[in-house]
């Protein structure tokens, strides 16, 4: 990249430039300290935990962390868009739960269930945005409002239509095969599981990048999050990116719970509650900023990564149950001081 | 308020427009034209009023009262991308630029340029580093690096940077509130020229500015807003410089002030020097003595 | 199309039974469900069977937090109602409360939780099964049946219930026992979870999950990990009426949670309509159960309707 | 106050000001949204609900609202500085944990117990604020873990210390009578129990909006949560007033935990979780901004009264509990709403 | 780089400064005194180094290399609130202020004035609302309301709270970075009148101006920095206006611009009466021909 401005004005360096090494360049990355923490904490796992060394193990673990990156994602691009969404958690329940009972209690293919389910995240999407930017009510409050409404509706609901707290299996209903391939394959490669999920949460990741990095609507998110008024003061269609932004995280999460849907063939209708956090922490153990205009999709995969690895590994590890949360927060703790500590070495070393 | 310069319809034309924030009146009864080729300042004190009227035209603020008509058709723009879209850019007093983002997308930023087509269609990030670097090098600012957050540049690197975008993407109107404010006089020339190069190109210019020796030079029209109304609207024929000067100075204020130093100066030798220096600004400002030295 | 469906489980017939003809009441039923917990959803739909034929109106309300759940007692008392069934999850959180009731002359009964504390706030009667023998007997038959190394699968850290449970499969049981916390609320994070733990501890033969949720979750976590545990659990659901049915699981823990519900409301009924009082100050068990593959069948039918 | 300045400077009325009612002043003073929003929900619930009516229910509300509105009054102050706390929800059950099992174990006078709660839960803010300080990692994160440590803390703690997962009974030891009357006082008038908590709100309330409005540190708290550099730049001891923000949050974490251990003599070691989020929500509904530097105490206030109100109002109102949920979002949503009509409309009236 | 014009201790004295920002060296090798009655002035092109350099004097960076000594014993500030207790005021090119927060808490925020005692004392809100709004009108800023959030203030206005701010609280040093930037005529009159006073009561001053009309009559001292190097420090007697003019404007370049212009003028009439004017402009900046004209 620093070529193409060479090769557009041939200049001396510059002696206001201090040199810099290219591994000290490669450092000052924004996505090399997160991921720094991520290693670290797999070599830590790997060296006391030996059944965390398996390939099984790394599968296991990076299922458990696509379930939380994927919607992760989305919420990363909603933060650098300067916004919260509180119902993302409940959002990925309520899609699973509207997709399943519609097609069960009117006995269609399952694909239609699919199709309603995504209208509706869809729909709780837009409808978030649109509020936001309508009353300017702070996206907290708007998002924790749907958030409590669809935890009620997911309950009120399905016990209306069920009588039961959970939605009917469906796996010997019609589509449930395609579905499942689509939404939560796995294969199976000499004993390793390997899930879709995982595949999906690598392909989002990437889409998300290119999109922050490479396209107009990328720049806009940046411009939305960092400085509203002055982004609409030089033409960003504001309201469109962040309604936008909104209508992502509801995609992601029609996703997420159509992987949970297909994985499981029942969904509680209480569950999600409080997965809108995981998302969030993701986000910002991967270098997000809370105030928006800053992060990366990247980061929020690697934050996604050291949560679900810290969460098994404390398992592998076998170390004792109740000080789980304990080993979790200081782990998370060590972490972000590495990735800090690894952005002020390269700062230093100019 | 002749409008015997011109004929034709104005490019942009405001009639007594008001504007409030909550029970601050900012603005009231005040009208504006730009018309095409010709540069229209607009003067006044600090909170008189002029980067309210401004955003109102750049689509930011609408007004409450009055009419907004661009090229002959009245509009009312709900955001600063309709105006955009009419070709209307602007410079705002307070730049509009992310801190946290790279100085190349600040520059491109609402106006990306892009290559490939359809869903492959991406960012040309090679061509906007490099219209940046030369953008910027033209107005006498040698960037080390155009991936800098423009939120670590120097106040006029900065300025610099809104100036250059604005020109670069006005197409029909060019909006301009105190743009040489933090610049350097080489910079400051920089400007003046260019707002000469975009009248004589044909577009309407509306300059801010506090300083009557850009003011008059380039100017063609010109507003006074005194406390949000208007003090007096006029063609460059109607007015001279130092009748401008003297009404933007506030002439008399300045003339007390020296005034004032030479009496401290009875008691203090030094600051009869500074007085003295003063006085002969003073002199300068608002009334010269050389007739030969004005132009027209 | 055709398969499962709506269709297929149009079958069940409903519990139609007379109504008593005595003056309306007002009951209050406050329980520290967490939102959507299959459990309490059987709990439920025992004391309204309860109440339609009582000709009672019932009020429920819950929360999981030991001082909010005493508000929403509180809340009752303000409502002035005929009567409280309470589940004391957090006794001593709720004990000043509940003595209010009490002192007020507002009939309680405890159901569920608080087998050794609802003498103390002055309820009239117990309906619940001990979950620390409950825990025990599992143990016990955990130990008969040549288990070696237990894992005990906890969905909520810091709940005296299932520490219980836990502790009394402890006790009781002759080999090894180890305990694993997951999050109930995220399904694929408890199959992962119990996944690692079974790697980590290869000598692992049966998994004992607390709740019916998870049991069957606990199932893949066992494939996953290419484990040969066996998984048993604590409480019903339909879907583990199926899984003991095909003999996945092994057996299930049951409580009998309708019959608490149904027990709760009546027994209020009777003491205000009628001034009696069931147990003769004795708990009144309605567990442990052993649901296995031997008796399954006659619970299948209830428990496809929800009420098992 | 605008008095002060027309004395100064005896004026003719300003042009460039239009005039306006002292209603539409009155209506214009940032509460007075929010109060609206809690009156109308308070006269809603008044009209459905007759339970509601009586004095007993809203003497159980006030109590409702008062632990949470406690904390919220410091985590409203918290916010007002630019900071988030996630650790205050735990940091509760940690004081009163520490209180009452080390008084218990070693059999010492419960005001040791207390006294050492309160070290504890101050030294817990000074080291997040410390951390968040001399690292600049976010609050988010750094009170994200000090919340998982904690938890785990008290949940291990508590069990090797008891063997159990509640903390013993302390109603029979010295000092419980004395702390009792100072943290959970309740009395009876006529029927009508009257809770001291109550009054501990409604002082902590009145004490933090003196220091807000009528204080230097008032003035920096506004002051590092509205722009931090420009705080530095004029002298504002940035450093010391954030860390004593945390400070003061660990107060009323300390104050509500020996309010819940004397109220019920022993406490869960798994309680508090998630209620840091109730004391976020208040702040919030009461008009704090998440970003920083804008909100109110008496705000706080009015948002634990309306999130209080509501969560019983649902119940006095009988409503089904399945749709308690929903009610509640929907009721948040609505007063949200009313909060920003009011604001709107007196904006309008000039 | 003479001390012959003052003997004694200077109040400030940076040697050799250096300070980088990352790979980026803003300024390197740069030293500066200022003495108490006169008026330090530091100039230089966009970018040069300026704000960074007063941003170590105030205590907002530390240098990277160098010393720094306040009344010749060397100091380390880490904040500026150590600057603040030495007595050194700044105002900041970017303002420093809250913007949410109304205009007079923003005046005396960090050097809040109380009354009463102990527990009680509190601010002394009417004093505070009283001096803000007689220390704005003095610099000919009416305000509506000392209670609006001064971001609603226009750039002029907030631009005055903080130098006026400044100049309340300097004790020993002022140091303005840009202060008349945005300001109107009056008020930049106002303002280069305050450093007199502030020079006649024996305070040092550090100016930072664009504006050789401004920096030449109040200044003792003239640093100029480019590309962050020193490129000449001068006391007055050393430099004449015009030299300083020149060096500041790059006076070559203006000069080529209007040349520019004119060429261009072949093509446009209208051009050409404009770069006629931009000419006597130029001529007047960077070589007045009027010797009499200068005082000292
Ligand atoms: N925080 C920062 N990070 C990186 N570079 C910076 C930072 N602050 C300033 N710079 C760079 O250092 C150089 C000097 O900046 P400075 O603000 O001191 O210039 P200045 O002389 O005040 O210019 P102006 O006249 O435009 O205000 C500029 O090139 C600027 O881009
Ligand atoms: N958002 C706002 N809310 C309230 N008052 C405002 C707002 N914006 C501007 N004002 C007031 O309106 C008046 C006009 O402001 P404006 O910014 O237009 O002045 P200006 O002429 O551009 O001044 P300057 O030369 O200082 O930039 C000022 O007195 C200002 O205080
Ligand atoms: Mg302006
Ligand atoms: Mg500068």
């Amino acid at each position: 990249m620093s070529q193409a401005a060479d090769t557009a004005a041939p200049s001396p360096p510059d002696e206001r430039l201090a040199r810099r090494s290219p591994l000290a360049r490669l450092l000052a990355r924004p996505e090399t300290g997160s991921l720094a923490g991520a290693v670290v904490i797999y070599v830590f796992f790997f060296a006391v935990a030996p059944p965390f060394r398996g390939l099984d193990a790394l599968a296991t673990i990076l299922y458990a962390s696509s379930t939380i990156g994927i919607p992760a994602v989305a919420v990363a691009l909603l933060m650098i868009g300067g916004e919260f969404d509180l119902s993302a958690g409940v959002a990925v329940t309520s899609s699973a739960l509207v997709a399943s009972m519609l097609s069960f209690q009117l006995t269609l293919n399952l694909w239609v269930g699919i199709a309603v389910g995504l209208l509706l995240a869809l729909g709780v999407g837009a409808l978030n945005g649109y509020l936001v930017m309508k009353t300017g009510i702070p996206s907290f409050l708007v998002t924790l409002a749907t958030f409590l409404m669809l935890q009620g509706l997911n309950l009120a609901i399905t016990k209306v239509i069920t009588g039961n707290v959970a939605s009917p299996d469906i796996a010997d209903m019609d589509g449930f095969g395609a579905a499942r391939k689509v939404f939560a394959a796995e294969w199976n490669l000499g004993g390793l599981s390997l899930r879709i999920s995982v595949v999906w949460w690598l392909l989002f990741t990437a889409i998300a990048t290119w999109v922050l990095l490479r396209t107009r609507v990328g720049n806009w998110i940046f411009a939305v999050g960092g400085a509203q008024s002055s982004a609409r003061a030089v033409g960003v269609p504001v309201r469109r990116v962040k309604i936008g932004l909104f209508m992502t995280v509801g995609f992601l999460a029609w996703f997420t719970g159509m992987n949970l849907l297909f994985s499981f063939t029942t969904v509680q209708s209480g569950e999600g509650v409080g997965n809108e956090f995981l998302y969030i922490i993701a986000a910002v153990i991967g270098g997000c900023l809370l105030t928006g205009g800053y992060g990366s999709a990247i980061g929020a995969a690697t934050g996604a990564f050291i949560f679900g690895m810290t969460t098994q590994g404390i398992v592998y590890a076998g170390w004792n149950a109740d000080w789980f949360k304990f080993f979790l927060g200081a782990m998370l703790l060590g972490a972000t001081l590495l990735n800090l500590w690894v952005r002020r070495r390269t700062e230093a070393a100019r | 308020m002749s409008d015997t310069m011109t004929t034709g319809t104005p490019l942009v034309r405001l009639t007594d427009c008001e504007k409030r924030y909550g029970t601050i009146i900012a603005l009231t009864g005040v009208s504006l034209e730009v018309h095409p080729g010709e540069v229209t300042c607009v003067l006044g004190d600090n909170g008189a009023g002029k980067s309210t009227l401004i955003k109102i035209i750049s689509g930011m603020h609408q007004a409450d009262a009055g009419t907004y008509e661009v090229a002959g058709e009245p509009v009312r723009f709900t955001s600063p991308r309709e105006a955009l879209e009419h070709g209307i850019a602007t410079v705002y007093q307070d730049l509009a630029v992310v801190p946290l983002m790279p100085v190349w997308r600040n520059f491109f930023l609402g106006s990306e340029v892009r290559k490939g087509a359809g869903p492959l269609s991406r960012l040309d990030i090679r061509f906007m580093r490099d219209t940046t670097r030369t953008e910027l090098r033209n107005m006498g600012i040698d960037l080390r690096d155009v991936d800098q957050p423009i939120g670590t540049l120097s106040g006029g690197e900065r300025q610099c940077v809104a100036i250059a975008r604005a020109v670069y993407f006005g197409a029909k109107v060019l909006i301009l509130d105190e743009p040489t404010a933090a610049l350097g006089v080489k910079q400051a020339g920089v400007v003046l020229r260019y707002i000469m190069r975009a009248r004589a190109r044909g577009l309407g210019v509306v300059f801010i500015t506090h300083n009557p020796h850009h003011a008059y030079p380039v100017g063609d029209r010109f507003l006074l807003l005194n406390r949000g109304r208007p003090l007096g609207a006029y063609t460059k024929d109607e007015i001279t410089r130092e009748r401008l000067t003297t009404l933007m100075a506030g002439g008399e204020e300045l003339e007390q002030l020296s005034h004032e130093l030479e009496g401290a100066a009875a008691a203090d030798a030094d600051l009869g020097r500074v007085a003295e220096e003063l006085e002969q600004d003073v002199a300068e400002l608002s009334g010269r003595t050389a007739p030969p030295e004005q132009g027209a | 199309s055709g398969h499962g469906g709506k269709k297929a489980q149009e079958s069940a017939a409903d519990t139609g039974a007379g109504k008593a003809n005595t003056p309306r009441m007002k009951i209050a039923m406050v329980t520290h469900q967490a939102p959507g917990d299959t459990f309490w959803d059987i709990v439920r739909k025992g004391a309204e069977a309860a109440a339609a034929k009582d000709n009672v109106q019932l009020v429920y309300s819950n929360d999981p937090d030991g001082d909010k759940q005493a508000t929403l007692v509180q809340n009752a008392i303000d409502s002035k109602v005929d009567g409280i069934a309470v589940t004391l999850s957090h006794p001593d959180a709720m004990a000043g409360t509940v003595k209010k009731a009490t002192g007020g002359g507002i009939p309680v009964v405890v159901l569920n939780a608080g087998v050794d504390d609802w003498q103390k706030v002055g309820a009239l009667e117990f309906f619940g099964s001990d979950e620390s023998l409950a825990g025990e007997s599992a143990g016990t038959r955990l130990g008969t049946e040549g288990a070696k190394h237990v894992l005990c699968v906890l969905h909520e850290q810091g709940s005296v219930s299932l520490e219980a449970r836990c502790g009394g499969l402890a006790r009781t049981f002759s080999g090894k026992t180890d305990k694993v916390y997951v999050t109930g609320t995220n399904m694929p994070s408890v199959r992962s979870t119990i996944a690692a733990k079974l790697k980590q501890d290869k000598s692992i033969d049966r998994v004992v999950a607390l709740g019916a949720p998870f049991a069957l979750t606990a199932l893949q976590s066992v494939k996953d990990a290419g484990s040969a545990a066996k998984v048993a659990a604590f409480d019903m659901n339909p879907a583990m009426v199926k899984a003991v049915q095909d003999g996945t699981v092994e057996w299930a823990v049951d409580q009998q949670p309708y019959l608490q519900g149904y027990l709760a409301v009546d027994s209020l009924w009777l003491y205000r309509t009628n001034g009696n009082v069931l147990g003769g100050g004795k708990t009144t068990p309605t567990g442990p159960y052993f649901v296995d593959k031997g008796n399954v069948a006659a619970v299948a039918k209830y428990a496809a309707r929800g009420t098992r």
